[in-house]
């Protein structure tokens, strides 16, 4: 019997970016099935912890899975469930989040979140040669978000530039409208916002918009949704650049997994996918019709 | 108060305790804007107080179809959900309608058309249900709500629908321009509000919801047809929550699975703190809308601090709620 | 008035062979009525017998089973839900049948508002409300809420809202089982008004002099069977009775046993405060039965749930068998040997979507309990003995309690307050919607308690009854205690003059034996 | 459908109606487990049906305290974030018992009983509020639900608290193996239900919650204290919360602000669907038990078929939902 059975397993669909990953999953395991014949994909995606892990046991024990590509939603709730899967001989690709202990996954694809907050500070910082005050709009308070942050006040640290106040968001535009709209009546002045996330952003520019002071400030969001990218490459002075962390790195997940079976190439390691600075120089590599991200 | 014994035994003051009730909710809304005062001197400004009331409209309108829901003794926990799919099919609908009329107010009126119609039609679809087929409210509506969500997502493609940027320049005055200052949503608010309040209590209709949902059976003798009476409530509750989507979607011109959740709890919250009785019978639909105006003033507090740790946003709107509802809490029962 | 069955008229409305059955248990057979214009129909009989049921297909509420109805000569199916309305069928149903938390003015007006324009008329409502309050002499404010009014009171709305219908057929599932003497006379006036008129009235009443005095033609309902459709002129209170229980009614109240003066004091309520209530005082003798009398309102429950702990107390000290107690809650009342009975069986006495024996045993679960666990059985021989004691009939022996005649409901609340054994009774309108068969009985029961050395309190409105079972007798007034009568002294004028204030006993003076 | 014309017309037999009423849920489950065996041969070998049972303890075992809440016309809306807010604690106590204690079943112990012990707290907590505090239950638990939530955010500082990994070990067990067979998690769930069924059916304290439910009145002047069975139903259900947390954090090995999201309303759903009314006065635990199991196998026949776009699972476990209730539906109410 050659056919593989490759299980994949993603968070719902709750945000832009987890939307994304949802997308590109889906079409990544379109495009493969019709590749190759012989691989079979059951794909889930799963609101919570528990489901997840539910989801991943139900394909380990009724569809007998070879492979399990996973996007943990939280990665230390799912360590020791993905363990199990490992234990019992699959071979598993962890996508994003790193799980809490060394050595269970034989892939490793990620992206890179301290990175991401990383990035976006350096540029903050050269933005802003003599300073300036920035509030920065979160996600949800889960690790991820954490990582982020840590590393951008790790990198504005000493700087001249001051962090006016910080909120969470929820990775969600209506919040980030309704925030942004507090801070800027808030502070009078502000001279760039962080928000870390691009579905965020778009709340923000349009609170920012109302305002109308969009003259007064530039956002930096992250994730290189495509309505951003599109405004980078436009010049647009409110977003000039964007950080990348693309949800299709779970494609890229599938794709090198199926190949391990269907290309007999052993593959294994890490596999991290850089947050690069996308600005108006680089951004038509990131531009891309097709997606709805 | 029945006849009775005069002149003896001062019992507890009907009027003061008549008062509490009925202040409670105004009361709390005092002493939250006076908090707002004393933290940050823009807090009065035209600005924020436009901001927190136009983006307290979307809840502010579902709210009020939740307060005719409630007191006519059902629950409506779809609102959420719903407002998505509406928001989805409305952009889908303008997107669609683009090539064959342009970019004008025609497609955004044949948009705006096509959200009232699914409003009135998921309200029918919960309503009866629930009418005709028996089924507890809270079930029909879980269930529907489940529905709607992924429906949303599977329109979306587990993404986000956009709609397109010129409809959403012409559709966008819609939400950020107003009439006199005041913005539109919170015009379209306040008519909803006043409407609501004389259907509730000047209406046969507001009166048949409160005696079906006081006493089903005594309105059912009265020969109040009281499936028909609780089918208007959820379709009422459809349409206002497409109204409050039509307000809605000129603000970012976006839907996704994201969009509309947890409304219905700040929906019911908003209703119960406004002194509507959750299990049914009497409902007033003033105290919904400064239910409404509590819960938007608590998340733009909280914005304009920095005491609290954004990780405790959650714990200071519980304490408010709970502290919002006590002031006007009943003495006990006798 | 119609003179009865000497000038046959046209039947307004009329049941042909109706019979009715719920599920697979059958509760009225083949039964003929009918009713004309401006007369009084009365029916009559035993607790479950079927009078309910009968007047609810005749209203529309209930369908038959077989049988047809006509109206004015047509033979039609009655709309449900209460739409017969609006033929001119008017129907107070036996239970209280308001919405809590309405007013009085949105209830008289409920499912027909008068509207000016889209809007309701509020004011035009609220005028004519206290406009048919006024003519039934009841002061309630038409603001005021259902919920905040006394029992009475709702009934006087009830009654409010029928003959403020445009009726042609009134239907009343015993009206007046919660309404003083005043209050029934008030009624019966109005009743006069509208049979003058033509309006024909259905009326069903356990009080036997009522129907005696107001009814024109009388149906004796028994088992769900018709015995027999008479002219009340040919009628004697005793033979009515004989017709509904189907043996002879001789002595309604048991022979009194003397007093005994000496027996010990096992109540003492002294200078007790409570809501509503001010300065009560009284003793209660071992063996003795003590009645309360007074208007509706004057305070008798009130002082009842002070004393058990039902409601707070301000002022005042309780001694039990000379030991001063302080109940907080009813739980303590009762383990003391207190037990206090509730007059109203729907909102407080019983669990309507419950069955009987759940019901029976709520009081008293403790007794049911083997090794930490209930015992069914336990129970179901407890049901036995109480349907025994009490004549409860429920054909259906499942059937939750809110679908048990009225009277029977009563005599399940009955047992249940006899289950705790208690050596004191208190009992609130004990005999309220029950047929004259069963009112023998409890009469004998209550009787038989003081006779083994238990003492009871007496509420009741019906003054025949205080008087024909107490020993002593408080009237109360206004919140207090107007006076306390003994022996020859117990007659219903001296008990009136004390509960109409005309007489007083001294202001400070301590009431006792 | 109410009853129509006369004529010795079949009115629908008691005796059929009942059936219904009380088989229903286990029709549908039944039902369900047709589906399933129709989809994959493997439904119903062992490890799937141990899987399925085992991970739907949690929200069982919360359920059953839930069955008594309703019953006795209460709400309880915080037990997710309970949840989380235990589950983050016994992992801190146990993490800072290590130094102490050592790797050990003793600092295991410890944790376990500083769980109760908290659900037990959180527990009187709401329970006090609504009974003495006289605040609506729904108002009360929407807000220790914000606050528990906060706190575990708090607690974790906005990221995940994590078992120590040896004490991990030790704890997996509780989760993973089991007793001739059958893991633990199944095995409480068992006893729980079987004494929640007996304290329901066979105690005085069942019959009272019931009452409660039913007519507070009725129950006051039967001598039932109403506040202490209402706040006993809530201590019972803080303390069932924990009882499914001690079998949680073993599975997980982790809390944090996502932890135990909408549980509530998986809880509800469950009770509701196996028969217990949400208003109050009647409540099942056996219908709760074949609720959750229900519940568990819609989302595990999700994932045994590929037909279904996973975006619209949330629409196939509505339609379930309200096909599982519309089984048991009552007749006309008369
Ligand atoms: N909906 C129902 N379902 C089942 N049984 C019923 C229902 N309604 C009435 N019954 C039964 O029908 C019988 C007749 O009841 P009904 O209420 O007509 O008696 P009644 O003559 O009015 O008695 P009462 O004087 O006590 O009011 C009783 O045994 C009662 O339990
Ligand atoms: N204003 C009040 N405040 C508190 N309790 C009241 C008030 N009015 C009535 N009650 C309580 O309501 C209950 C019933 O009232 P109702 O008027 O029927 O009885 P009552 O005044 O005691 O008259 P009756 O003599 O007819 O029993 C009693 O428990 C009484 O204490
Ligand atoms: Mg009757
Ligand atoms: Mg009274």
């Amino acid at each position: 019997d050659d056919t593989v059975t490759i299980g994949v397993s993603v968070p719902a669909a709750t945000h832009g970016w987890t939307g994304g990953v949802n997308y590109f999953a889906q079409q990544a395991i379109d495009r493969l099935s019709e590749t190759y014949p012989n691989v079979e994909f059951v794909f889930a995606s799963s609101p919570d912890s528990p489901k997840q892990i539910a989801d991943i046991e139900d394909m380990v024990s009724t569809r007998g899975i070879d492979a399990l590509v996973i996007l943990p939603g939280d990665p230390d709730a799912m360590t020791s469930a993905i363990k199990q899967v490992k234990d019992a001989g699959k071979f598993v690709t962890v996508v994003d989040r790193q799980l809490s202990i060394e050595g269970v996954e034989n892939l490793y694809v990620a992206g890179d979140n301290p990175g991401l907050g990383a990035n976006a500070a350096e540029y903050i910082k050269q933005a802003l040669p003599d300073g300036g005050n920035i509030v920065i709009l979160r996600g949800l308070p889960i690790p991820i978000d954490q990582q982020r942050f840590d590393a951008f006040m790790g990198s504005v640290e000493g700087s001249n530039i001051t962090v006016l106040g910080d909120e969470f968001a929820n990775w969600n535009r209506d919040d980030g409208f309704r925030v942004m709209q507090d801070f800027l009546t808030r502070y009078p002045e502000i001279d760039a916002v962080w928000t870390q996330d691009d579905d965020i952003s778009l709340g923000a520019i349009e609170a920012i918009r109302q305002a109308g002071r969009e003259d007064e400030m530039f956002v930096v969001g992250g994730a290189g949704m495509q309505q951003i990218l599109q405004a980078v490459a436009a010049g647009d002075a409110l977003t000039p650049v964007d950080v990348s962390y693309s949800p299709a790195m779970i494609a890229t997940a599938i794709e090198l997994t199926t190949s391990h079976f269907t290309g007999g190439i052993q593959v294994a390691g890490r596999y991290i996918l850089d947050s690069t600075l996308i600005t108006q120089d680089n951004v038509e590599g990131f531009l891309d019709a097709e997606s709805p991200f | 108060m029945s006849v009775s014994a005069p002149d003896i035994a001062p019992k507890t003051k009907p009027g003061l305790k008549l008062d509490l009730k009925t202040v409670g909710p105004l009361v709390a809304l005092a002493l939250l804007v006076l908090l707002g005062i004393s933290l940050n001197e823009n807090f009065l400004s035209y600005n924020n107080l436009t901001n927190v009331l136009a983006r307290s409209s979307f809840i502010g309108i579902i709210a009020i179809g939740a307060t005719f829901v409630i007191t006519a003794g059902g629950l409506d926990l779809s609102v959420g959900s719903m407002a998505a799919v509406i928001a989805g099919v409305m952009i889908m609908v303008m997107n669609w309608l683009i090539p064959t009329f342009g970019v004008s107010w025609s497609v955004v009126l044949a948009g705006m058309a096509a959200g009232i119609l699914l409003g009135g039609v998921a309200g029918v679809g919960n309503g009866l249900m629930i009418t005709r087929g028996r089924i507890e409210a809270f079930i029909v509506t879980l269930g529907t709500m489940g529905i709607f969500r992924s429906l949303v997502t599977f329109l979306a493609n587990g993404g986000t629908l956009s709609l397109n940027f010129q409809v959403a320049d012409v559709y966008r005055p819609v939400y950020y321009d107003g009439l006199l200052g005041i913005p539109y949503p919170i015009l379209v608010f306040a008519l909803v509000a006043i409407g609501g309040e004389l259907i509730m209590r000047r209406t046969a209709f507001g009166r048949h919801c409160a005696a079906i949902g006081s006493n089903e059976q005594v309105a059912r003798y009265s020969s109040i047809n009281v499936d028909n009476v609780r089918l208007i409530t959820y379709i009422l509750q459809g349409v206002l929550v497409a109204v409050a989507v039509l307000l809605y979607v000129p603000r970012l011109g976006s839907a996704s699975s994201t969009t509309g959740v947890l409304w219905e709890l700040e929906a019911i919250a908003a209703v119960i703190i406004g002194g509507t009785t959750l299990k049914g019978g009497y409902g007033r639909v003033w105290g919904t809308v400064v239910g409404v105006i509590i819960l938007g003033l608590i998340g733009n507090i909280l914005n304009l601090q920095s005491f609290i740790s954004p990780y405790l946003n959650g714990a200071f709107q519980g304490v408010i709620i709970i502290l919002a509802v006590l002031l006007q809490r009943p003495r006990r029962a006798s | 008035m119609s003179d009865g069955t000497s000038a046959p008229m046209q039947p307004v409305l009329a049941a042909h062979r109706i019979s009715k059955s719920f599920g697979e248990i059958p509760v009225l057979f083949s039964i003929d009525f009918d009713i004309r214009p401006g007369e009084v129909h009365a029916i009559i009989g035993e607790n479950g017998a079927g009078k309910s049921t009968l007047i609810k297909i005749l209203s529309g509420i209930e369908q038959p089973t077989s049988g047809t109805i006509t109206y004015d000569g047509q033979t039609i199916v009655l709309p449900a839900d209460g739409k017969a309305e609006a033929m001119g069928i008017v129907l107070i149903h036996q239970e209280l049948n308001l919405a809590e938390h309405l007013t009085v003015a949105d209830s008289i007006f409920l499912g027909r508002e008068l509207k000016r324009g889209p809007f309701l008329d509020t004011s035009e409502m609220r005028r004519r409300a206290s406009a048919v309050m006024e003519t039934l002499h009841v002061r309630v404010d038409p603001n005021a809420r259902i919920s905040s009014l006394s029992v009475a009171d709702k009934q006087m709305v009830e009654i409010a809202k029928a003959i403020s219908r445009d009726a042609r057929v009134l239907i009343m599932d015993e009206p007046t089982a919660v309404l003083s003497v005043g209050e029934t006379q008030t009624l019966f006036e109005q009743i006069r008004r509208l049979t003058a008129r033509g309006v024909a009235v259905v009326f069903i009443s356990h009080k036997l002099d009522e129907i005696m005095e107001l009814a024109d033609r009388v149906t004796v309902l028994r088992d769900g069977q018709l015995i027999a459709t008479v002219g009340t002129q040919s009628l004697t209170p005793d033979s009515i009775a004989q017709m509904m229980v189907g043996r002879e009614l001789s002595n309604l109240y048991p022979p009194k046993h003397e007093p005994d003066v000496d027996a010990p004091v096992v109540l003492s309520v002294n200078k007790l405060d409570a809501p509503t209530v001010r300065n009560i005082s009284f003793d209660l003798r071992r063996g003795e039965i003590l009645g309360f009398a007074g208007l509706i309102g004057s305070g008798r429950t009130a002082v009842a749930e002070a004393i058990v702990g039902l409601a707070p107390r301000s002022a005042g000290e309780i001694r039990l068998n000379g030991k001063v107690v302080e109940f907080t809650r009813v739980a303590q009342s009762v383990e003391a040997g207190l037990a206090y009975m509730t007059k109203d069986r729907k909102g407080k006495g019983l669990l309507l979507n419950m069955g009987l024996r759940p019901n029976l045993t709520l009081l008293t679960l403790d007794k049911h309990l083997r090794a930490g666990f209930l015992d069914p059985a336990s129970e179901e021989r407890a049901l036995e003995r109480a349907t025994r004691r009490f004549d409860i009939r429920a054909r259906d022996p499942s059937v939750a309690v809110g679908r048990l005649s009225g009277g029977n409901q009563q005599k399940l609340m009955l047992g249940k307050t006899m289950e705790s054994e208690p050596d004191i009774i208190i009992m609130d309108e004990p005999t309220r919607g029950i047929d004259v068969g069963t009112k023998q009985q409890i009469y004998h029961i209550i009787a038989a308690l003081a006779a083994e050395g238990k003492s009871v309190i007496v509420i009741s409105s019906e003054l025949q009854e205080v008087i024909g079972l107490s020993h002593r007798v408080v009237v109360m007034r206004n919140g207090q205690i107007a006076g306390v009568l003994e022996g020859a002294e117990i007659t219903e004028e001296e008990i009136m003059r004390y509960a109409a204030g005309i007489k007083q006993s001294g202001h400070d003076e301590r009431i006792s034996a």
